[in-house]
């Protein structure tokens, strides 16, 4: 049966996945953060992971006011980078794991959960940017990537309970697929961050670090914080955190962490980063 | 009168200083501003705003405020009518700016000092998490 | 305080809008059903509903399988008839009610349904016919209307409990909305029909009068039932009337049957109607 | 081998007799098939591909067989291969046929006798309900 190994949560940055296609990451600024995803680049070499359910939000590329869905599965057997205005970024096209998305899709709407189904999406730097973080430049993504779009950005997103039981949804429809596949969960965005208005700029090492803390030892706890601590404590951007309790909910309650990283900042944001493993 | 503007969940976050949430109230008002600035996503429709943006603007039903504020790029002021920052972002991009340079303009300082001041650690929480925390 | 003061459900089948709009009602194959619809005509200009929140399906019209949402709430000014392979239906514009589309919306997610909010979609026969039936011709629809679109074409649809209790949701909404508006809910589709494979033009006048019989008596009963037995007792589009729930879940527990109507066939279809009142 | 196929979820309705559920495998299968019935939605559209239909399909990354039963105006087996009949609707659409004429062709009759056959109460659900109940 496939089973989910491991959970990544990671910033998203879009300067960072910039700088990295620039060819930047030597520069001062910039390698501190690189050298800080050394160890998760050769962690992950080693975990091999066949698929990752990648949970990321949209930053009104693929979606406009149009249509916002709250959670959109991605079953497509490929999605390609976006252009988010100044082209798209060069990296691999993402290669889709159509037929366990879909089992995720359905498994989680009989479980009541009430996904869109998404079959032609581009992806943007919420997605792409961790995978660029992880794996580096190669010429293919090493791994099929599902991407499970959240909203976050139109309110009200998701509440973190929803959320956290999202994450037990997917488990439960993961450890019923039939394939012995490795899967890895990862949750993306974040940490602390604001990019309008008066407060941009905001930076809380104390709430992030609480966090990465909770997201280890108490994420039902955390699943309970309100939007508006998020908001107050972390900056208006801040509420992508609430995404990683998707990934946290997916993991077994006992988990090792394995590595954790922290740097402020990256152009407007904290860069935070956290690797899980189930027990 | 917004009655979602009148819940508790949404008044809560208008305690916050210098933030704006995008809300239904904001979504609605910010519609067509936003809209538009999806169009900026391709290539053609930029030169097509560079060459006459008033002319551009026009195409789209927003407000003249909404058209005079994009015309003189004031982010909070587009922010406050109901622009997303997502959104306003491709006119940055289409002027060819850095985010850091929007975001120093919304928050009143020189692309430089609001560098710093995220290298330094960026802004404190302390003082700017509640407006009745900053009297 | 906005309040939800009765519920309707009826057939939404295509050929009757067509035998309305082409003028055939007083055929002897049509004039039955639009017999059937006289009581409700008279009825409904007494109720003068300000809003309805009008539950149908999409027939792959708005709706590809680029992006399947669960549960669509249209949230805009207005809602064009869809184009569905003969020009669009000479039906006068839909008008929606954004504040209260957008009031549903949130209230909704905060209560952890997944909502996909949509501000620009055509909405074809399954919600145009409903307003057909129940006004008419008239130059304008006499309210605002607010289409909630339910996916039962890709398999997984909704549960009926999950429906049921969205229903729920939505009674709450309305009623925390600070306007005085009399908001009714539709339930629309069904009742047993077929329209694929051998098995075509499949209808089941007892299950279809059970589940009338439930929708009044036993709604919590009848939101259990799983969606093999709307297929196999009603016929693979059948499966429609799981959409009824929402419908009976956003009135009282205690209601008032006003009215039924049941008649065989229109076109593939039987088709059911019914009024319920909140006591 | 599709494990959303093996759950009991999705076999119990394989049961049914006459049937196919659009469910993931189903709707994976006829992907392009489903996507080129809704370009049919288009006047221009329904015009090309009346000029020259293998043509037209040539167009979408079908199957030889898909586009074979779409030639063939083989609803059943268009249904077999992965297409909805809300999608597949749009093709008879096109063919200026109504929706009681692709049933009869579903089934297997002439449209009158189908359409007889809906006045007397339509098909009824005894000895349709299992395949069981059919042996
Ligand atoms: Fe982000
Ligand atoms: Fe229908």
């Amino acid at each position: 049966m496939a089973k989910i190994t491991a959970g990544v949560a990671t910033s998203h940055v879009p300067a960072i996945g910039a700088a990295l296609d620039l060819g930047k990451t030597q520069e001062d600024y910039w390698k501190p953060i690189f050298d800080g995803y050394e160890f998760s680049k050769e962690w992950i070499k080693n975990e091999k992971p066949d698929v990752i359910i990648l949970v990321y939000n949209d930053h009104a590329s693929a979606f406009s006011l149009d249509l916002i869905p709250t959670f959109a599965i991605g079953c497509a057997e490929e999605f390609q980078p976006a252009d988010e205005g100044w082209g798209p970024r060069p990296v691999p096209t993402v290669k889709g794991h159509s037929e366990l998305a879909w089992h995720i899709a359905q498994s989680a709407i009989l479980d009541e959960f009430d996904m869109t189904i998404v079959n032609n999406m581009d992806v943007d730097h919420g997605l792409t940017v961790p995978l660029s973080l992880m794996f580096g430049q190669p010429e293919e993504w090493p791994c099929k990537i599902i991407p499970l779009a959240v909203n976050v950005v139109q309110y009200p997103p998701p509440t973190g309970n929803r959320c956290y039981n999202l994450g037990k949804a997917i488990r439960k429809a993961v450890e019923s697929f039939d394939a012995d596949l490795n899967v890895q969960i990862w949750g993306t965005g974040g940490m602390s961050h604001q990019l309008q208005g008066p407060r941009a700029g905001l930076i809380n090492k104390e709430f992030d670090t609480a966090f990465l803390d909770g997201l280890t030892k108490d994420p039902q706890g955390l699943a309970k914080m309100p939007h508006i601590d998020y908001v107050r404590e972390a900056g208006s951007e801040g509420i992508e955190m609430v995404m990683w309790l998707i990934m946290r909910g997916a993991l077994n309650d006992d988990i090792d962490e394995r590595y954790r990283f922290y740097h402020v900042p990256a152009s407007n944001c904290a860069v935070g980063h956290i690797i899980l493993e189930n027990k | 009168m917004s009655n979602a503007k009148n819940s508790a969940y949404n008044d809560a976050f208008k305690d916050i200083p210098g933030t704006v949430i995008f809300d239904a109230t904001q979504s609605r008002l910010g519609f067509h501003l936003n809209q538009f600035c999806m169009t900026l996503m391709k290539d053609a429709a930029r030169q097509e705003f560079r060459a006459d943006e008033a002319a551009y603007l026009k195409k789209f039903p927003m407000t003249e405020e909404q058209r005079q504020a994009v015309l003189d790029r004031d982010y909070n002021r587009m922010i406050a009518l109901g622009g997303n920052i997502y959104f306003l972002a491709k006119i940055g991009a289409t002027d060819g700016l850095s985010f850091q340079k929007l975001a120093s303009t919304m928050t009143g300082v020189s692309e430089e000092e609001y560098r710093a001041m995220m290298v330094a650690g960026g802004r404190s929480p302390d003082g700017n998490r509640s407006k009745s925390e900053q009297q």
